[in-house]
């Protein structure tokens, strides 16, 4: 049988080292692998390039990533309940790519389909078409959106089998499913993890062959 | 009228216009009260862009708070018995393939165009535009429900935005709390004011010309 | 409640009119809607273009449409099991479009999701190259695969609530999911109708939202 | 030796390249036949495109048949503990995202540059490509698996492919009941060849030119 390894949280935010493309789940830290971030926190890697629907709050979520200067460039859709992301980016010690969120979600599914990209309308005639190809087709105009990988992708599930397939309650799925097709190593804290077989497959929202590590 | 008074007279305006078994997004903010005054029996469903088709008016029950079922803020609601859940990669993909009936969101300004600015104050916070600009690309009608002017009493339906965009001609109607307006090829078209105002009220407080439908109402 | 209708085989049959543009879910006859099927069949429906991730067997699945000569067009991944396709595509009778089926289920997303196509280099240096535009993207070549949309869908789920959320079992999913998201009117065919509230939210794997019609 | 002999003899040399824990998708035909040379010990996965990871090796009782647990081919098939389902925007998502280590297929022809036809024989019947160009893009290692000759003698690795392709360079590694063949930026490589036969004898049924490696095999 093909089981997945479990790890501690110290092990699991050893995996992610300085400088690293770090996708973390959650939707204001909702369905969010806070276990793992408060491991990161503790550790000493900084200079991170954090992919997440929003920033969190200061305290909060992969906020508190951001408000202990562990993230010197995030990818997002929201920071506005996170005070401290505005005050980095004002200073100028925090790149902030913002991203609309279909657009944001669709390029990760990209990297992790393999996909060279997507045509949307969302964002045309705005400032997020800045430095981007545009692209005619059947008479309309579109932006190419590229693909967006990490090297570890930090997901939080409610109920994970031995074999790493995950269940994701209600609305605690968002970006979770998606990131953990994006990135080289994926990591996924989890509420609950039971046995292989103890829950029908058709119960489970993402296959397991996605997941490298499992952190209870 | 009181703020609130304000914000619920826009949001049962609003309501009215939401078609029976529709899907509907809800804006943070204002346009959330809309649900409250929508009837059940409409069968509307209310989307969460986090990934939920069937959020309740209601407020959820301290006592039987679901931590799991939360809106786009990150807080809890309740849901409604139909309802259901997804990722983002699929809210998205209802978001922006049409099959969201109404976005209703609030605005810093709009203009004559159908041009909408709402997430970014160059100079001041910048909050991010979320699912904003995804939302009124994809969805089939675009209603923006917002006081009618700023708070210094300037006029937030112009001629021309002055702020960066969310979207170009993406706005079908504007609800305030002084008019109802349509945004046309030709124009902006009023073609309801508050009651106990005149349509010149309303101009005087609206930077775009307005032309008046032939059919003006109160409300 | 939003509730969705629950209308006969026939008059599913009869949402479907000559010249239209039909999507079929399923794989080799798995997970299609069989019942529906033979309506059509049954009808003086004809001139259709059918989107497929296959056409089947000559007596099972869509194959009996072609083999009854009410298709026109055919856009699927895989004809070989249907000897009666081959015999009609040489004839002259009946154009088809083949497309790799990871590419196929992409463009019936893309129009699902309002995308306007996505990238990909699966036909790159074939004849799947033909007429495609070509875009360059970091570097690399990409065929850009446009949205592919329809007037009517026909699915099979397994189990369906009255607000038309559905569940497909195991290997009955295939195009069934994606294929709801991409036409104007969507008829889901199912083995079992149950009330709303019966089974939880989070077993279900399609939003209700995407459906028009029942049919039991 | 019999059709059955050399096809169980190309699926047990192939059955060696697949690594314990990998995620492997086989072919239809004489690839369906490696899952029974791995032994369940080295947790090897294999995925059927049409949306299943966990294909057993086993034949499904008659009495015990799920219809709704079936292969690419639409035949029903047994599931291991840990299997998963999901939906072909999914499988495909697996397919080209570089998640299949392992893409096991048959082949009309190959080449020296790893060019691959094996979906269309023109003239004769179109059976189309299904899945196999996502497969031969996307899968990290792609494994040709077929006999070294067509029925009628003729070599099946060429110079250069004949047939409309199925991709190009796109092929890692071709095992015939003759030869394991790796494929190179500098060409084709002869790593094994089988007992009883020389390099020269496999050369005689090549057309593309082999070079032999230093440190050649018999398997």
């Amino acid at each position: 049988m093909q089981l997945k390894p479990t790890i501690t949280v110290e092990d699991a935010a050893s995996k992610v080292s300085s400088g690293m493309t770090v996708m973390i789940g959650g939707f204001m830290a909702v369905g969010s692998p806070l276990k793992i971030i408060d491991a990161l926190v503790q550790s000493n890697t900084d200079d991170l390039h954090v992919v997440c629907n929003d920033s969190g709050f200061a305290d909060q979520g992969c906020g508190k990533l951001i408000s202990n200067r562990q993230v010197s460039k995030l990818t997002a859709s929201h920071v506005g309940l996170n005070p401290e992301t505005g005050v980095q980016m004002n200073a100028g010690t925090l790149a902030v790519n913002l991203v609309p969120q279909g657009t944001l979600i669709e390029q990760i599914r990209s990297a992790g389909a393999g996909l060279g990209g997507v045509l949307t309308q969302t964002g045309l005639g705005t400032v997020v078409e800045e430095g981007k190809q545009k692209v005619q087709c059947a008479g309309l105009e579109y932006l190419l959106e590229m693909p967006i990988a990490a090297d570890v992708a930090l997901i939080k599930a409610s109920i994970v089998d031995l074999a790493g397939n995950c269940i994701f309650k209600k609305t605690t799925k968002n970006f979770n499913p998606v990131m953990a097709t994006a990135a080289t190593t994926v990591i996924v804290e989890t509420d609950s993890i039971v046995e292989v077989g103890e829950i029908e497959a058709d119960s489970f929202m993402l296959p397991g062959t996605f997941i490298d590590y499992i952190v209870v | 009228m009181s703020k609130e008074i304000v914000r619920n007279a826009i949001a049962a305006r609003v309501a009215k216009e939401l078609r029976p078994g529709s899907l509907v997004n809800l804006g943070i903010g204002m346009p959330t009260l809309v649900a409250k005054h929508v009837d059940d029996s409409q069968g509307i469903l209310f989307q969460s862009e986090n990934g939920m088709i069937g959020v309740s008016a209601d407020l959820p029950d301290k006592d039987h708070l679901d931590n799991d079922i939360t809106n786009a803020g990150g807080q809890p609601v309740c849901a409604v018995p139909e309802v259901s859940f997804f990722d983002s990669a699929l809210s998205f993909a209802i978001i922006r393939g049409g099959h969201v009936d109404a976005s209703v969101l609030g605005a810093l300004e709009v203009d004559q165009y159908g041009n909408l600015a709402n997430w970014i104050i160059p100079g001041k916070a910048v909050p991010g535009m979320g699912g904003a600009m995804d939302l009124v690309m994809g969805a089939r009608t675009v209603i923006v429900a917002m006081e009618h002017c700023d708070k210094r009493g300037n006029p937030k339906v112009l001629s021309k935005c002055t702020l960066p965009l969310t979207a170009s001609y993406v706005v079908n109607l504007i609800v305030t709390e002084k008019a109802v307006i349509r945004v046309t090829q030709d124009g902006l078209i009023l073609e309801e004011v508050a009651k106990g105002l005149s349509v010149e009220e309303v101009q005087a407080c609206t930077d775009a010309p307005l032309a008046v439908t032939d059919n003006l109402k109160h409300f």
